[in-house]
């Protein structure tokens, strides 16, 4: 499995310890493999190695027509490919100035944020597993399955969802998807108190976050963080107010804030992104106008030569995309602001100095997806 | 520190609480696991599983013009259309198509392009085999996959 | 032959005080078929109790409702090839499980499942069994060196460091018990019989005495058996989400089943060290009441209530029948199943079957001590499992800060006011 | 206890301005780092000037369409087939930086309401200090490259995509350097350009002076080529790398 480097002691203090967390250990989330070095159980440096997950995601983009591309921002940050793609859309729409019709606004909005639920609920699942509480894993998972069938009914795809199309929505919602996603958001919310009532007051719990990871909103904005991360340090910024973005300005939700800085804090502040989420799909399912669900867009879609950079507030933090066109059918350069990727980083900075048993709380309260780290 | 929240800690509310929601789900109403083969899951009408090419109900003739659409759209490249000219009708008509489901990432992007809805995708989910046969062909995407009956 | 039998089983005297050595070595054979079986046992009810708590079904493949499942998955580990790291200490590696499953089999030498169903009545029986169980941390130390690899390192270094201070906090509410045996006679006893006689004859369980220190003194030992036990939520030793699998991740096949062997009956050992202390061992609840004198066979000479309670434990095997037969019933009607259903009738039947023999007069009086002993131990480890399904788990300071900061101090006051209170009344 | 901790957002503004006061970086003015969605200076295209990036961007145009892309049929003409063009930014901003640096800037233009900047490469770490330091872009969002492998002069475009919370703008810098130029580093600035340059190095190999720690991050190390340039085909591999490394013949 995992092994000593004994060879990297030679430059390094005899009483320092190299422990290989990764790439196959049960709390990376995958294949993130981190070096620390360790005084004891302190920990006095880590390393990240990434890149075990790397596709090629931006050379792929290069090599395929806009609408083709659609599909492979699914597979980044898969837990959640929803926002991704409405991501990589707003920005090919931009790229071709298309303005998407209302009703389909509204059901990209149902859409991420039922996205954004999930993506909290495996979070919080493999948060708390990675801290020792193994049963919130399966309430979370359960739960998030009644999302997934609701992704399944809409877009036929329970995963890697693609759905949605440049231009607009694919699909237009199933018979009965208003009052089945209305029946989840009444179903979910003593779910919420449920995984709550497990961890939140748990004394176990609050000393296992409270103050582990910390980061000053400063250092937050200096590292880049963004999502959750970045407003429990104290940073009252999200995407979707700040800058808003399909008909993001047209729901009345708050954004949850901690003060702290720590991963109790990242931890309340997703579960109240949670509650926020539900009060948004309640309102767009509430208000959904009619209308056609896709704007006129060329098949063979050729964006004049340009740039742009688009970003939305995907679960995990800002997720941007930088699409340069030529004026050919394929992009001529895609990059993608991976949220995870940038957020990892503070990684070093949040453990250093902290134990072992910490790593793992703060590598779970970042929210990482390995997919989106190497993409 | 208030004289409620000492009492609390004391008398261990905060687990006792946790371990009521545990006591709870032993109910084994609650249990949400899906004994697979044996009970079906519900597939969603559009889910995106194996294509199926549709024929015509009433002559039996396929529906695929040999437009070449799906291939074209397809991302990954795995489908291929091969077409011939029939010499009555003068009409394109299809000899071949293939698809390959080792790299089919299920997308729908095909199943949109298609003109005349003969390419769908099924609701059908078990196409594991045991060997590596992942290019389907025409005949059987028309049949579509049998469903496996699951035997000790 | 049966006569010898039957006349031995009805003195009032253990195997060992007896010195009667093939009896002994039959208990002790005895006792660790049991339990084994029971950890067998456990380790099915721990897997469906925890898969029912997170909303799973468990086991449901092997046998009917997984009940075959340990056999299987004991099979399976001793059918595995048998890996010494290549950089391990060979002799040392392969010696700590043997080591760690002697330490956890010799507490049971003590353990008084009723009042002659222990092996033998040490006059310092708790200590043995503390002295005993406290081994095993040289034995973990020695898997987590010997597997030469940091995680196993790093899991015995935690493993010493947490058993032997929570070692502290529960040798000295064990020590407030052992005072309260002292209370009428002035003779106090470290005899694990003895321990559980002086409840019976002050008409109180340990948890009750000198209300609240008994059940302080309770907690305190409920809290420190889960650390001692490396058991969540103070299963740092072996974290999966931290150290893999900590001391024993280079270990596999038989070598890691005996870990597991070990692990369990260390459940037990503690659970029976806290049944014995605090809750009146083999004493059936308000066993000082016996209800209204009945005659109704001759050989019995109690009261209603004693008659009724001699007849739970054929009670309890007829409901656990029941249950299978129901779920018997109950299985999918399907040719694939058949051979399911029919292996759960014929456990239910022989449930069924135990049920019957138990009601039999001799062996009903015989059997309630271990009865009321192992249901009282059964409620320990329905606790281990619930704990684990519901908490998080410490951090390794965290974990030191409460067995420092907190059981000490509290099992120190309890400890000394148990003294004064006893020596005041 | 717990239940305090997190308001429930219903003091935003208190909070941000403790995190402000940790550190004079976020919202020095005192003002809320999020304003209400106002397009300041952005979301207002007016086709005006001459596109001087994109031009260039035009004939760096490496790829060719695959024919299979193409139907026999004429592609479908774009919908607005001049397209929306740069129009210069006429704002404070740019203009204080353009007086100050001179020709050091050499545009400042928007594109469909999003603004950026080209600068000399040279001035690079002195423009970017000043939008950290004076203008509060205190975020440094990302940071990539382009590759035009066809353009005579400079082969990579260096972008920089910074925002300000205080001004709640985006704006993306970029600078144009040849190929086996070096760029300086901004970790100095933005500690979060770290990962990035490290990986804009993995995929072009542009080289930044005096980045603390330049190795590749995504790709293992010893991996030869960039993948993410033009001249590097989409199914190339390091066929010796995996051969030594994997011990297994590249599959390709």
């Amino acid at each position: 499995m995992t092994t000593s480097h004994r060879e990297e002691r030679t430059f390094l203090d005899s009483q320092e310890l190299i422990l290989n967390m990764g790439p196959q250990h049960p709390s990376t989330h995958g294949v993130l493999r981190v070096i620390l070095k360790l005084d004891g159980e302190k920990v006095i440096g880590t390393e990240c190695v990434i890149g075990y997950l790397h596709r090629g995601v931006e050379k792929i983009a290069e090599n395929r027509t806009y609408a083709m591309f659609n599909p492979y921002v699914d597979r980044m940050d898969y837990v959640a490919a929803v926002s991704n793609g409405l991501g990589y859309c707003l920005a090919v729409e931009k790229l071709i100035n298309v303005e998407v019709p209302a009703r389909a606004q509204f059901l990209r909005v149902i859409m991420t944020e039922l996205n954004r639920l999930a993506s909290h609920q495996v979070w919080l699942g493999t948060h708390a597993l990675d801290i020792g509480a193994m049963t919130p894993l399966f309430y979370t998972f359960r739960d998030r399955e009644e999302i997934l069938k609701i992704f399944e009914k809409y877009c036929g795809a329970r995963l890697t969802t693609h759905a949605f199309r440049i231009g607009g929505c694919q699909y237009e919602a199933y018979d009965g998807m208003e009052q089945e996603v209305l029946t989840f958001c009444d179903f979910l919310l003593p779910k919420i108190d449920e995984y709550e009532q497990l961890l939140t007051t748990n004394r176990i719990w609050v000393e296992r976050t409270k103050g582990v990871g910390v980061i000053s909103g400063a250092d937050a904005i200096a590292m880049g963080l963004t999502g959750p991360p970045l407003r429990a340090s104290g940073v009252k910024w999200d995407l979707r107010k700040a800058q808003p973005y399909s008909a993001y300005d047209q729901f009345d939700f708050e954004i949850p804030i901690g003060y702290n800085g720590d991963t109790y804090d990242r931890y309340l502040v997703r579960i109240a992104e949670m509650r926020q989420s539900v009060r948004i799909i309640r309102q767009a399912v509430e208000r959904l106008p009619q209308g056609p669900i896709m704007a006129k867009v060329s098949k063979m879609l050729k964006p004049p030569v340009g740039e742009v950079y688009v970003s939305i507030e995907a679960p995990k933090g800002e997720l941007g995309y930088y699409i340069v066109s030529d004026g050919s059918l394929q992009p001529y350069r895609v990059r993608v602001r991976p949220p995870s990727f940038v957020n990892l980083q503070a990684l070093d900075q949040m453990v250093k100095g902290q134990l072992v048993a910490d790593v793992v709380a703060v590598i779970g309260t970042l929210d990482i997806v390995l997919g989106e780290v190497d993409r | 520190m208030s004289v409620a929240s000492v009492l609390r800690k004391t008398f261990f509310v905060d687990l006792v609480k946790g371990l009521a929601v545990t006591f709870k789900y032993q109910s084994p109403k609650e249990i949400y696991t899906e004994q697979y083969p044996l009970q079906r899951p519900t597939i969603a009408e559009r889910y995106r599983g194996l294509p199926r090419l549709n024929v015509n109900p009433d002559t039996g003739e396929s529906l695929c013009i040999a437009c070449d659409l799906c291939a074209l759209a397809c991302p990954e490249h795995l489908i291929s259309v091969k077409s011939e000219r029939d010499p009555k009708s003068k009409k394109k008509v299809i000899s071949t198509w293939t698809y390959d489901t080792s790299r089919c990432m299920f997308c729908g992007i095909c199943e949109d392009s298609c003109p005349t809805d003969c390419l769908e995708l099924s609701q059908d989910f078990e196409f594991a085999t045991y060997s590596r046969d992942f290019i389907i062909d025409r005949e059987r995407l028309e049949t579509g996959l049998v469903p496996k009956v699951y035997e000790r | 032959m049966l006569q010898y039998v039957t006349g031995y089983l009805s003195q009032p005297v253990t195997p060992g005080e007896a010195g009667n050595y093939i009896w002994a070595l039959i208990y002790i054979l005895v006792v660790i078929m049991g339990v084994s079986g029971v950890v067998l046992g456990m380790n099915w009810g721990e897997r469906k109790a925890l898969a029912h708590m997170q909303v799973r079904l468990g086991p449901m493949r092997v046998g009917p409702h997984g009940l075959l499942q340990p056999f299987a998955d004991a099979l399976k580990l001793l059918t595995k090839e048998d890996i010494i790291p290549a950089g391990a200490d060979k002799l040392v590696f392969s010696l700590a499980p043997v080591a760690i499953i002697v330490t956890a089999w010799t507490v049971f030498l003590v353990v008084p499942f009723g009042r002659t169903h222990a092996i033998t009545d040490m006059n310092i029986g708790v200590l043995f069994m503390l002295g005993v169980s406290s081994l095993s941390v040289l034995c973990i130390v020695m898997a987590g060196w010997a597997s030469n690899s940091n995680y196993p390192l790093m899991g015995a270094l935690r493993s010493s460091a947490q058993m032997v201070s929570y070692e502290v906090a529960m040798g000295l509410v064990v020590v407030s018990a052992v005072m309260m045996t002292a209370t009428n006679t002035n003779v106090g006893t470290l005899s694990m019989i003895g321990i559980v006689e002086a409840q019976a004859s002050q008409h109180f369980w340990f948890i009750f005495k000198f209300f609240p220190l008994g059940l302080i003194a309770f907690v305190v030992f409920a809290i420190a058996m889960v650390a001692e036990t490396n058991r969540a939520p103070f299963d740092l030793p072996e974290a999966e989400s931290e150290l893999v699998a900590g001391f024993h991740t280079e270990y596999s096949g038989f070598r890691w089943s005996l870990f597991m062997l070990a692990e369990y009956s260390g459940m037990i050992a503690v659970s029976s060290i806290a049944v014995t202390l605090w809750l009146g061992g083999w004493l059936r609840p308000f066993a000082s009441i016996h209800g209204p004198q009945i005659t109704i066979p001759h050989y019995w000479r109690g009261g209603a209530l004693d008659f009724a309670a001699s007849l739970l434990p054929a009670l309890c095997m007829f409901l656990l029948a029941l249950f299978c037969l129901v779920g018997a019933y109950r299985m999918p009607r399907l040719r694939t199943f058949r051979i399911q259903t029919a292996g759960l009738t014929v456990f239910g039947l022989g449930l069924g079957f135990i049920g019957m023999v138990l009601l039999c007069p001799p062996v009903r009086d015989r059997v309630q001590d271990i009865f009321w002993f192992t249901a009282k131990i059964g409620v320990f480890m329905y606790l281990f499992i619930w704990y684990r399904a519901t908490f998080p788990r410490y951090r390794f300071d965290q974990l030191m800060r409460v067995g420092w900061k907190v059981l000490l101090p509290i099992g120190l006051g309890v400890l000394i006011l148990t003294a004064i209170v006893g020596v005041l009344l | 206890m717990p239940e305090d901790t997190l308001g429930n957002s219903s003091a935003p503004e208190t909070a941000a301005a403790q995190a402000a006061d940790a550190k004079s970086s976020v919202g020095s003015q005192g003002e809320p780092p999020v304003q209400p969605a106002k397009p300041t200076g952005e979301e207002a295209p007016k086709p005006l000037a001459a596109p001087a990036a994109a031009t260039a961007a035009a004939p760096g145009t490496g790829a060719p369409a695959p024919p299979a892309a193409v139907p026999s049929k004429t592609p479908a003409a774009p919908a607005k087939p001049a397209g929306p063009v740069p129009e210069p930014w006429n704002e404070p901003l740019p203009n204080d930086l353009m007086s100050r640096f001179g020709s050091a800037v050499r545009e400042a233009s928007t594109y469909l309401g999003q603004a950026y900047l080209v600068i000399d490469c040279a001035e690079a770490p002195e423009v970017l200090r000043v939008l950290r330091d004076e203008c509060q872009f205190d975020y440094c969002v990302d940071l990539t490259a382009v590759h035009y492998p066809k353009r005579e002069a400079t082969q990579f475009d260096v972008v920089w995509i910074l925002y300000s919370f205080t001004r709640n703008q985006r704006v993306r810098v970029k600078t144009q350097i040849k190929d086996g130029d070096t760029v300086p580093s901004v970790v100095g600035l933005w500690p979060t350009a770290n990962w990035l340059e490290r990986e804009c190095y993995d995929m072009f190999g542009i080289q930044f002076a005096g980045h603390p720690d330049l190795r590749r991050i995504l790709l293992p190390d010893g991996w030869k080529g960039f993948p993410l340039r033009k001249d590097y085909p989409i199914t190339q591999q390091d066929t010796e790398w995996v051969r030594e490394n994997l011990h297994i013949e590249s599959g390709q």
